[in-house]
């Protein structure tokens, strides 16, 4: 068995170290604060390019996404591990990825911002990591339970390279300046770290990722299910990265009013949380794992990608995203619809199971 | 001697079956896997057990050759 | 082996008939001219309907679609053809969606709508036919080559009832009169036939759609591939009844200028459905029997499905939909995108046969 | 006897597959499907061409047994 010094606690903790830097120093370049690297606002920031929603002020093709599924894509071609897989209940996890979106947009952040906002002194992810916390325990149980969306199959090639396709195709849409791209002329979607090195930031923290197996999600999961800190040293060392360096950048502004792009509804920042980690944990991955396996060769997290999406699209479209002054109009019917969504899909995947 | 088949089983299903396998008294196992993070989990969950095993690479999947003691 | 009537050749007429009928009657009762149903249109209509493009003329959650997917659930229920499968190429089968929904707006139509053009004496559909028939064969060449996305494995009850309760949800928004859904005040997304009649309408195609396998692509495919001219039968059937409808009902009207949502760029009219042809044989279904294929369990279908809606969005959004002024803007980079796209699926899901 | 296995296939592989088969001179061969579509169109081909089958309802698929002359 070849050793991969990534599968180590000090490469996990090197690479979640140098992630968080990473996304310390995009913020200090201009990306939106306690934003850094938000897998599910970037996401959004792209439904927003592509024109899928209206939200103006959230509209650009972030190249740190596309940056991480082909850092990831690279890196597992190099190591031979890019292996197209897919066929696990694909159609189910397009749904998980809308739902999660909807959560994390009620929230205003994935679970990688959760902590980026955490290591930036907002006390509202606090309550954010707290549902998060609750909704993988949920999960978890569920998966204690005997909870599967079933086994995945080969693919062809050119279904694994599906996804980092588009991702490509995009890119040179924005490269060549393609007219109808949607893009913010203020608010956070016009706060931009320099392109090429949002590009490059990508490819770094896609191929660490990759080599790590980074997982936000699994590192709660981990706790929970099996007593692992394995990927939790990832994510605390990612967490004191981001800490430090904001203090060193002096980005650092502890408190719960009055933080960059975050709302102080507590029971919303939770139940929004609690409903994308549960989501998360019934997929299998957090929303950077998901573009990394994405980038692997795994069409269904690839598939999921796209869910996340059209989840943006509808959180905008419906109101059901979160603004600075608070939940949107029908940000709590999203939750709790989401929340029964995802019950079901927990309940119905386990007794399945048991009649197998 | 016990075979757990962990291909094509998203994280961490592929642990949590090991996990139960450990449990459930002594004897040889193998276990079945065609992801790498899959095989750095089993292979970690192994060895803070201290339990010997050794891995072989087949066509499209990896082998991974424990006993329990 | 019990006997299907709607699988013999009086059957099939039958079938193609009585959905002909109820085409024309649909435009009768207010639908828009020479559409009735058009399976392209009205996903593009849902799409416009949920906001995800910004067309607003062709915005509304079209209860025909919604009627298709869930009689043809119901039906296939009630006779025990309901078995949720996929995983056979899935996040392929979502881009040809897209590309297939891409061809279907240069041309403005899908195959349903090119048929119910000509019944109108809409000579243009002649050119889409034309191109729909070059498409199919360049589809059938591959298959016949050993071109296969791959066997599709069973999946849970779970995963067959997402895209019917997908369905059944924006249904719910539409009669609850969600505000945040968009509605045409103008243009074809403004005209409707009565909403208790669309919806019946559409449970009754898609009974019998869902029985007689009803298929527009498969119709040539099969004459093309197999010499087999059953499912022809079907599609000849639909055109004379929706054209000896339109006579009674004084809705034929012969000529190139001068059609309803039509244009007369005839290369763009041909090639237009050259790759909407080509992506649906590729699929294996038109649109409608994608719909069909849904409500009956085929998940794989649904994510194509999801595709369409995408699909109709990004051709809105990046001018690559025709008016009836001509094509858009980017109607033919989008066109040849896509076809390229289409190829490379053709020759790469080819190869990969034959080395096996 | 030849076995065609069509299951999972789209259509319109599987009847591809049977006209192949009976392409490929006499004997007798059995395809398995488990669509009631593929089934159909199947069934049709085999009448169209004057060759009696059978058919057997299996758990979750039918087997068409046939003999070409």
């Amino acid at each position: 068995m070849k050793k991969n010094f990534f599968s180590t606690k000090a490469g996990i903790i090197t690479a979640g170290s140098l992630i968080g830097i990473t996304a310390a120093l995009l913020v200090y370049l201009g990306n939106p604060k306690n934003m850094g690297f938000c897998i599910a606002c970037f996401e959004r920031d792209i439904a927003g390019g592509l024109g899928l929603h209206r939200a103006d002020v959230v509209q650009y093709i972030r190249p740190e996404i596309i940056g991480i599924m082909i850092g990831a894509l690279l890196l597992s071609l190099m190591k031979g591990e890019f292996r197209p897989r897919g066929g696990s209940s694909t159609v189910i996890r397009f749904f998980l990825g809308v739902f999660a979106m909807i959560g994390a947009l009620v929230f205003l952040g994935c679970p990688w911002r959760a902590f980026i906002r955490l290591a930036g002194g907002d006390w509202n992810a606090i309550l954010g990591i707290l549902g998060l916390i609750t909704g993988i325990a949920i999960g978890s149980y569920f998966i204690k339970s005997g909870y599967s969306l079933g086994r995945n199959y080969s693919q062809s090639r050119a279904a694994g390279y599906i996804m980092p396709g588009f991702m490509l195709f995009i890119f040179a849409l924005l490269i060549f300046n393609f007219p109808k791209l949607f893009n913010s002329i203020t608010g956070p979607g016009s706060m931009k770290a320099p392109f090429i090195i949002s590009i490059i930031a990508g490819l770094i923290v896609g191929g660490l990722a990759q080599r790590s197996r980074f997982c936000t999600m699994g590192s709660i999961r981990d706790i929970v299910l099996v007593k692992d800190f394995h990927l939790f040293f990832g994510v605390a060392s990612f967490t004191i990265a981001v800490f430090i360096m904001n203090m060193i950048l002096g980005q650092f502004k502890a408190g719960f009013e009055g933080q960059p792009i975050a709302h102080t509804m507590h029971i919303w920042n939770f139940l929004g949380m609690t409903l994308s980690g549960f989501a998360f944990s019934l997929a299998g991955g957090c929303p950077g794992r998901q573009l990394i396996l994405s980038g692997e060769g795994d069409t269904d997290a690839g598939v999921f990608v796209l869910g996340m999406i059209t989840g943006a699209a509808f959180s905008h479209n419906f109101a059901m995203a979160s603004s600075p002054a608070g939940t949107g109009q029908f940000g709590m019917w999203g939750t709790v619809i989401g929340l029964i969504f995802t019950f079901t899909i927990a309940f119905t995947m386990t007794m399945k199971r048991k009649s197998v | 001697m016990t075979t757990i088949d962990t291909r094509g089983l998203s994280c961490p299903q592929p642990v949590i079956l090991v996990t139960r396998e450990l449990a459930a008294g002594k004897g040889s196992f193998e276990v079945l896997t065609d992801s790498e993070c899959s095989l750095e989990n089993i292979a970690r969950l192994l060895e803070s057990r201290n339990i010997m095993f050794e891995t072989e690479q087949k066509d499209d999947h990896t082998i991974i050759k424990a006993k329990k003691v």
